[in-house]
């Protein structure tokens, strides 16, 4: 007999996946630019809860921060600062259309038979329990993951100092 | 127009009428605009010495989407009034309208100028009119507490959407 | 022997790794199809998102040590940070070049 | 005042959640209890959420009328009490005009995009020992990512207005929010350092001997940065340019009336008191203090800062864009990282002497 607590918590992760996936498709066909971005902002949120009832409570919030505060807001931003772009047809000739679409869903069915497929280990059958993450993570950063973290750091130097020359007026 | 007489004095209908008047009444958020000289005066009517937010109608918004009256302080001449006229337009139902001074009244002094729009009653509907050149800051106190009072006297039976 | 999907509940492994690789395949098929750099440049971030789910239930179901996956979820989003970031400046740049955003604008190198 | 948390005069809820759960919880089926009870707590915080936002907006027009020698509102019920219902019972009849040109279903998303999440965080704000909706061990990052979202929500509505102005207000609105949230996150990780933890009841527990604003010489530091921070992230005066009215009209509220507008104005209020509550939460000590009970506390504290708000905005004059923007980037960010760089090293001085 399921515990219906956590029947709950199974259904709210496969309603977020839905929203997710349906946001996802909307990011993709949504004929404005701006009804795009709307639907990522969607997606994202649903994906930051799903991380939550995976056990994952730091990076929902992460995900909130960074993708949700910070990297829509910049894609709206560039959707304002370049406006002629609302009236572009959007239909890209069928052929690239049937082509990406082709790829798209060669993707999805090589990677879903491999999921489904695949032998798992046994011990992956079974969730780990809930642990306290924000300190495993911050351990990891500064500890095993040490190099990468600082690596990412400067890449993120690197990217706004670029972004800045690139995006700046020619004077 | 609106519901049959014998239903105007039903309970719900007076009482709903009585909230939704007293709330109309206390908070009458003008649009933020004048014209002429008539427009200090308003100004005054919200410093310290006469204080219009007394009556809660001192959030002089500057949207005419959020504001309830319109209080046209100033002349008004034949090249604004189109834009008064838009700006009254652009307000939410419901709205209410001051004229404010003898220019806005009946063209004031400049009457029968080739300029000036003999009074803004030829196109905005009026509420209350409020004499003077300019009218003293009571005054136009004045003309909203006796906007207030017609507002009590409007039922929602007689409204026509 | 290929293993049969369990049910719905509790969620399983599976069922986060196809969320992943569905999100995964509607940004490919994003990128791919539309036109505007803009669009292309959130399919990316859609893309980007299927990864970092499949590592999120990954980090849930496999019995390591260290939170790898969640890690590396983090570095993921940094990444995409700096994506978007270059990314929107070099469409800001083209448009002020061409007035326009759509990527088949952008294609002098072609020859 | 030593408070436990199933005592009535500290944990004035328990009423409710006592009566919740003997309603509910031991008569239904399980989820469906569960669900109720956790409605029932949801309108339960929304109708306090609207009644302090009444009670602010009485209080704020009474207090800048006071300090500019006017009365204020008082004709309206006793000494104006009566105001803000006024106000909300008005907007709430008003028209609701969808411009024609507008995007209609980004048009009428914004507002709550804006309201919702400044509603979400009371759920996590520790009114008292133990007295918060949820207690999060990430509260504090939680809060910050809430924090992000009204942004999206101000930038669909100046872009969903078709409106020039309100184009404008938008993208002032998500410049100035990124430019003072970068300053505001680093600040918030002072007492997230000293107190060791995320949580808010957590941090707030760590404060119990002294508060994190006397914790020299960092505390009051991070204090102003933050209290300044927090009003350029609720758009106040004087960091209300996008809604400046003499230069963009409304900004991005121009082309919302009635409903959609007390939404607006809504979760600005509801937004200034939250950072209030975290500015008593991270710096002032919470609900600690002596003899009264805690939600009193917190609840004195909080609205001694909503009275600076109020007093700051009494005062200055607004801001000028590039001031806005150099003071954010210039000052308050360089500003904040050596906050944060004095407050480490001195943090692990202590420790180190301590043992």
């Amino acid at each position: 007999m399921i515990a219906p607590t956590e029947a709950l918590v199974a259904g709210s992760f496969y309603t977020f996946a839905a929203i997710a996936l349906a946001g996802a498709i909307g990011v993709v066909l949504a004929r404005k630019v701006f009804h795009s971005a709307l639907f990522l902002v969607l997606t994202l949120a649903s994906l930051a809860a799903t991380f939550v009832i995976l056990g994952a409570d730091f990076l929902g919030a992460v995900q909130i921060v960074i993708y949700v505060g910070a990297i829509t807001v910049l894609i709206l931003f560039g959707i304002m600062l370049t406006p002629r772009n609302v009236e572009l047809p959007e239909s890209s000739g069928v052929g690239r259309s049937t082509a990406g679409v082709f790829v798209a869903a060669a993707v999805f069915i090589v990677s879903t038979t491999v999921i489904v497929t695949s032998q798992w280990p046994r011990s992956m059958s079974t969730p780990i329990p809930d642990r306290p993450t924000t300190e495993a993570i911050g351990q990891g950063l500064f500890t095993t993951y040490a190099l990468p973290f600082e690596m990412a750091s400067i890449l993120l130097l690197i990217a706004m100092i670029g972004a800045i020359v690139i995006a700046r007026e020619e004077q | 127009m609106g519901l049959p007489m014998e239903l105007r004095q039903n309970v719900l209908i007076t009482s709903v009428d009585k909230l939704v008047n007293w709330a109309r009444g206390a908070s009458l958020w003008p649009v933020a605009f004048g014209l002429a000289c008539c427009a200090i005066e308003m100004m005054a009517a919200g410093t310290s010495r006469f204080d219009l937010s007394r009556f809660g109608a001192e959030v002089f918004r500057p949207s005419p989407r959020q504001a309830d009256l319109m209080i046209v302080a100033g002349t008004v001449t034949t090249k604004m009034a189109p834009a008064v006229r838009r700006i009254y337009d652009q307000m939410a139902e419901p709205k209410y309208v001051i004229a404010m001074g003898a220019c806005t009244i009946a063209g004031g002094p400049f009457q029968g100028s080739y300029s000036t729009v003999p009074g803004i009653d030829n196109f905005v509907p009026v509420d209350v009119h409020v004499p003077g050149c300019p009218p003293r800051p009571d005054a136009l106190l004045w003309g909203i507490m006796k906007l207030q009072e017609k507002i009590r006297t409007q039922s929602i039976a007689d409204q026509r959407r | 022997m290929p293993q049969e999907l369990p049910p719905l509940y509790p969620i399983s492994l599976q069922h986060g790794l196809l969320l992943g690789a569905a999100l995964f395949s509607i940004g490919i098929a994003g990128a791919l199809t539309r036109r505007n750099a803009i669009t292309i440049l959130m399919s990316i971030e859609v893309m980007l998102n299927g990864t970092i789910v499949t590592f999120v239930t990954f980090a849930r179901y496999a019995p390591t040590a260290d939170l790898a996956g969640q890690i590396f979820s983090i570095f993921i989003m940094t990444v995409a940070a700096a994506e978007a970031a270059v990314g929107l400046a070099i469409v800001i740049a083209v448009y002020r070049l061409r007035h326009t955003v759509s990527v088949d604008a952008v294609d002098t190198l072609q020859g | 005042m030593n408070c436990p948390t199933d005592n009535f005069i500290c944990n004035p809820f328990l009423y409710f959640h006592l009566a919740a759960n003997a309603i509910f919880r031991d008569h239904l089926p399980e989820p469906l209890g569960t669900i109720i009870v956790l409605a029932l707590t949801v309108a339960m915080v929304t109708t306090l959420i609207a009644l302090i936002v009444m009670s602010q907006v009485w209080a704020e027009r009474r207090i800048v009328g006071f300090m500019q020698g006017r009365l204020g509102p008082n004709r309206v019920g006793p000494a104006g009490l009566l105001q803000s219902v006024a106000d909300a019972v008005k907007l709430l009849l008003k028209e609701i005009i969808i411009p024609t040109q507008a995007d209609k279903i980004p048009f009428m998303l914004a507002p709550l995009l804006v309201l919702v999440p400044s509603l979400v965080v009371w759920s996590i704000i520790p009114w008292g020992p133990g007295l918060s909706v949820t207690d999060l061990n990430i509260g504090v990052l939680f809060v910050l990512g809430l924090g992000g979202i009204p942004t999206i929500g101000i930038l669909t509505a100046g872009w969903a207005s078709s409106n020039k102005y309100a184009l404008l207000g938008g993208m002032r609105a998500a410049a100035q929010l990124i430019a003072y949230e970068i300053p505001l996150v680093i600040v918030v990780l002072v007492p997230v350092l000293l107190a060791g933890t995320m949580s808010l009841g957590g941090i707030v527990e760590a404060q119990s001997n002294l508060w994190f604003l006397f914790f020299l010489p960092v505390g009051p530091v991070a204090f102003l940065l933050f209290l300044v921070a927090g009003i350029a992230e609720v758009n106040r005066s004087p960091f209300d340019l996008p809604e400046a009215e003499s230069e963009i009209v409304a900004g991005f509220h121009t082309e919302y009336s009635g409903m959609p507008f007390a939404l607006f104005f809504l979760a600005e209020y509801a937004n200034s008191f939250a950072v209030s509550a975290m500015t008593t939460t991270l710096f002032l000590g919470g609900w600690g203090g002596p003899i009264l009970p805690p939600f009193i506390w917190f609840f004195l504290k909080t609205y001694a800062v909503f009275f600076v708000l109020v007093w700051i905005r009494g005062t200055l004059p607004r801001l000028r864009y590039d001031q806005l923007m150099r003071t954010a980037w210039k000052v308050a960010l360089p500003l904040a990282l050596v906050t944060l760089g004095v407050a480490a090293i001195e943090l692990s001085l202590i420790r180190s002497l301590l043992g």
